[in-house]
């Protein structure tokens, strides 16, 4: 395992995506970090009554020379409306990078990405360091409606792109898998790789099996610590219970007894 | 350079700082942020005879100021503790202190047992107050009668430095710390967590699969002065106090208020460095107050 | 419009908004900040038999995300209340309710007799739990013995509606609530406060002239959503629920776990009109996830 | 008693004075309030995680139309420093005005308002309202060095001002129980008016008394609730246990039995 820093790190850039979600761009503070895909950060919430222990994030985007990094977060109470009020150049107290991030593997060529709502922060890194590594990603976006879409141009540099709303607003009409790509076209990739909903996940693992191809999902647990200390993020594998945050988040969808039906976090 | 040494029962500690059990992992998981050789000890996770799973997903809830768990006292049984983990962080230059817990007395003592035959652990601490477990835990300590019996057949086994955890959850602990001081405790650590739960209004469902889970974290820590303070008032032997410390002034505080040492627990979710960070702040506030020997606080509230 | 009323003995109360005693003085402090005519009900300062001048200064310290307090039942005595404050408040339409204390158990049945001749009052809270006093106070709510006397000598002489209120420094909290079930009160209110210490790491000094106080605040919600949990699976008479509620959200996580009707304290200090906002927050809450009854929510928690 | 308020206020303008020390002039929002000299407000305080209750501050200067109010700040802790941060058009919650504030008498010619550090504060709307009264008004500051002497020149408008200082950075050097209009001049003052440490206070009361003239404290009690409910406030008098926030924080000298020998707050 790669090492952990805990420092104040600067925000570089902030860009409000609309009125629920925003971009924090930090500056490394010249840790000489690695950062894999589907890696996570844990961020002190300065000047929230109700955010006491850190908040999880994910990578969202990194830069090449690792010397920054992008976190895309989505309001849902008090400490992430909290973080929403920073300002550029204020310093954040964060613990990075943490966890078990999504494995590649170069023999693949297609693979296919699935990201649901602001479940697609994870995506972003992960389709940048696939293209690197030789590896076709496409790219498939679900939300409710045109606002859930976030930030869908960005994955073009390194993806083929979908985009699936209920409300039909942007791209198709439907859920993620009701596009082709999950509904009839997924023999044709190698491995898919997905974060979002605990329900949306668990259709795709099982769409994922039946076509026969491999499967990694990006759980969300609850967490106190975010190092492996507490125990509370527990997830229930066929290995028993681990923790999301060190031997995740990302799983093998197949090595997942208990789902968690979280429905509200991250999308 | 101040003192900071502190005695308990026969560890002498180079500071009062110490790890609270089941918040520091066994250590490992800290080695980026504080250099473990600093502490004066650390106590690993609850420590039970067989193997445990722990309690369902989920298991913890935010609180104002502070926290509930619900973790069960996963653990993966001492035998895979000697095993396994002990010859990872045996060589820390720092007093290594295993939680023992159990649902049966015969549980207590057959760990106890095992553990006294591996000559590296200095200390246990029998935790007879965790209330997240079914059966056991918290009902030793939460009892009198019931606490005689396990701290007096633990004392039969083990031979080396013996550590009481205190329940909050009792009407006087002070007859719970002398139940502890009259068995042959070599010290009382307190306190355990406060029983709680947390609704979540939207679902009417409790936050936690357990329904109860134990309150930490600052909200708790008026509780915990004001227990360690009886405490003090009650026994003789020394008190590792510990509820909510969150920076060097809270540390300062618990032994003003009557401890020997302190435990750090929740506050290390918050700033993993914060162990570290209170041994340099002890040794700079002793320095600003003109205190010599830190063991001077111990007890030291003027009322 | 959702029914929002409740019932508390032969009370009914318009809406389950309560204030707790001692944070709300008697009512007309907050005549700016409330209509008064809007709460389900208000349960006025601690009264004793005698005038007590209560505890000396300093009396209150801040804690996180609570506060403790040792006033001390400074109050004018049951006669005073009787004659220059009762004619002040009597026209309000809300329900007073009047929390008596005492040191002995004569005290708290004679200014029982006096307020029972009092035809404007329809219901006493049974102050058993009060940490801030020397004598009598908490020492009748920590203990089943004392609580039984205390409670079936009242009873004896009060005939309306009588609430006793519970503390929460006991190990089994429905020992009491069945004791005050048992000998004929009509509902319990809990938590009283937690008993706590605050200490100034600087001048070695508790920062409370009495030492210990009792904690209040956001900080204990958790042990008294517990509490009141315990108690609701424990007896059948309605359970007045507080302890850290500071919005409409917590007051029906209270009512889920099992609470009739709530009090708000340490709340009104921080946002005076914190009361008003409740009701008005309820009847939302209620249209917003169509509850046609308040009270279906009682009690509902899905475990 | 006049008619209390709770309202989200603006912040019109924030000056910073020196290090620790700050002034916030708030905007009634229309309030129709009556402010008396010595009366306080209570400030909620944003984005601290610990200051839990209000913090009551006095009321320093009043607009002639009552449309804003200033507030003189002290930064001793979590939530007097966190008020420094806020900015010009932020909102504060504030309950005001509370208290029983100082008493004038017409028929007197020649005051004295003795102010101690930060205890200045409550001292320029009363000598700006005893001058409107036809009063004298004579302001005597004392601190510890030339950082603790605030503002003084605010108060030449309205009084004759004398400054002492400790080391003698400005003014005289000494205590202020080292002037002379204290020392030997009291005599010639119809009232003095006081407000700072309580040993400062107490020293005063005792010379006032001595020169047989009346003299008013006003006091820092620690405060819950600020408006009369929590009886945390408690003064001891010789009427009994009063409440700081009500019957005070300005007292008539002579009825306090019980001196808190508050000597960190305010000053
Ligand atoms: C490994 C990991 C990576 C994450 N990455 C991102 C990310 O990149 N962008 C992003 O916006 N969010 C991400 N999240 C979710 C994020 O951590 C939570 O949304 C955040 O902690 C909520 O904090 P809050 O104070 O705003 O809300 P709170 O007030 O704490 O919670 C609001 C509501 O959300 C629920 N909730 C909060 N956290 C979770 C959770 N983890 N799982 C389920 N329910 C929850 C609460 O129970 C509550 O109902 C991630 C979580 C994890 C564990
Ligand atoms: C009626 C009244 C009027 C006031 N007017 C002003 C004013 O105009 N300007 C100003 O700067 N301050 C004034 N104060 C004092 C001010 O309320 C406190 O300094 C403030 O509440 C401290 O908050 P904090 O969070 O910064 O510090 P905290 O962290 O709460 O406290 C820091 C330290 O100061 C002590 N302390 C805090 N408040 C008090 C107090 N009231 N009495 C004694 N010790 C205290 C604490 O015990 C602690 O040691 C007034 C107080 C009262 C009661
Ligand atoms: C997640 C978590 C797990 C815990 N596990 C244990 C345990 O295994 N054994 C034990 O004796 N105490 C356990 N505790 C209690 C702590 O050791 C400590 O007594 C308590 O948290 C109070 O201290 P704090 O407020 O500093 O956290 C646990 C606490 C937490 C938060
Ligand atoms: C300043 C203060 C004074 C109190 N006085 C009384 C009292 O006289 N009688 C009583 O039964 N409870 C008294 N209480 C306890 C409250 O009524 C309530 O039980 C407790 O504060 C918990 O609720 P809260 O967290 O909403 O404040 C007092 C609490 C406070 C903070
Ligand atoms: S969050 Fe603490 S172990 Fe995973
Ligand atoms: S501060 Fe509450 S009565 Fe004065």
């Amino acid at each position: 395992m790669s090492r952990k820093f805990q420092k104040k790190l600067k925000v570089l850039e902030y860009v409000r995506i609309n009125e629920l979600h925003y971009l924090l761009k930090m500056d490394t503070g010249g840790a000489n970090a690695v950062f894999e895909p589907g890696q996570f950060v844990e961020v002190l919430v300065p000047g929230a009554k109700d955010a006491f222990l850190r908040r999880p994030i994910s990578l969202h985007d990194v830069a090449d020379d690792n010397s920054s990094f992008t976190m895309m977060i989505k309001i849902v109470g008090e400490g992430t409306r909290a973080l929403s009020e920073v300002r550029e150049g204020d310093e954040l107290d964060i613990v990075f990078p943490l966890g078990h991030g999504f494995s590649i593997n170069e023999n693949h060529k297609k693979v296919l990405l699935v990201g649901g709502g602001c479940g697609v922060a994870p995506l972003l890194h992960l389709s940048k360091v696939a293209k690197e590594k030789g590896l076709q990603p496409y790219v498939l976006i679900g939300g409710k409606t045109a606002n859930d879409i976030l930030e869908a141009d960005a994955y073009r540099k390194y993806a083929e792109v979908a985009i699936m709303t209920e409300n039909a607003e942007l791209g198709e009409k439907g859920m993620v898998t009701d596009h082709i790509w999950l509904k009839d076209g997924l023999k044709d990739f190698d491995f898919v790789y997905t974060c979002g909903p605990d329900p949306m996940m668990k259709a795709i693992a099982a769409l994922a099996e039946e076509a026969g191809i491999g499967c990694e999902v990006s759980l969300e647990n609850l967490m106190a610590c975010g190092i492996g200390a507490c125990l509370c993020c527990t997830v229930h594998t066929h290995e028993g219970n681990v923790r999301a945050c060190v031997e995740g988040p990302v799983f093998n969808a197949n090595q997942i007894i208990g789902w968690n039906q979280n429905e509200n976090c991250h999308v | 350079m101040s003192d900071l040494k502190v005695n308990i029962g026969s560890l002498e500690l180079k500071n009062p700082v110490m790890t609270a059990s089941g918040t520091f992992g066994y250590g490992l998981e800290f080695e980026d942020f504080v250099d473990l050789n600093k502490l004066g000890g650390f106590v690993v996770k609850g420590t039970t005879l067989e193997i445990r799973q722990g309690n369902k997903y989920p298991r913890m809830a935010e609180t104002p100021a502070g926290m509930l768990n619900a973790v069960g006292l996963q653990n993966k049984g001492v035998h895979a503790f000697v095993k396994d983990i002990l010859p990872k962080i045996k060589h820390y230059n720092s007093h290594i202190v295993v939680n023992v817990a159990g649902s049966k007395l015969e549980d207590y003592v057959e760990t106890a047992e095992i553990l006294n035959s591996e000559k590296d652990i200095p200390a246990i601490e029998l935790n007879v107050s965790c209330p997240n477990v079914k059966e056991g835990g918290m009902a030793f300590g939460t009892s009198c009668p019931a606490m005689v019996e396990v701290v007096k057949a633990v004392r039969n086994v083990w031979d080396r430095t013996m550590i009481v955890k205190l329940s909050p959850n009792v009407t006087n602990i002070t007859d719970f710390a002398k139940v502890a001081e009259d068995e042959g405790a070599d010290a009382i650590s307190l306190i355990n967590t406060l029983l709680g739960i947390a609704v979540d209004a939207k679902t009417r469902k409790p936050k936690l699969s357990t329904v109860t889970g134990g309150l930490s974290g600052p909200a708790v820590k008026p509780v915990a002065l004001r227990m360690v303070w009886q405490c003090y008032n009650a026994v003789k032997i020394p008190i590792i106090g510990m509820g909510g410390i969150m920076n060097t002034e809270d540390a300062i505080e618990f032994m003003i208020a009557g401890a020997t040492a302190i435990q750090v627990g929740t506050a290390n979710f918050v700033n993993p460095a914060v162990t570290g960070e209170i041994v340099d702040g002890m040794e700079a506030w002793c320095k600003e107050h003109n205190i010599a020997k830190i063991s001077d606080l111990i007890g030291s509230l003027e009322v």
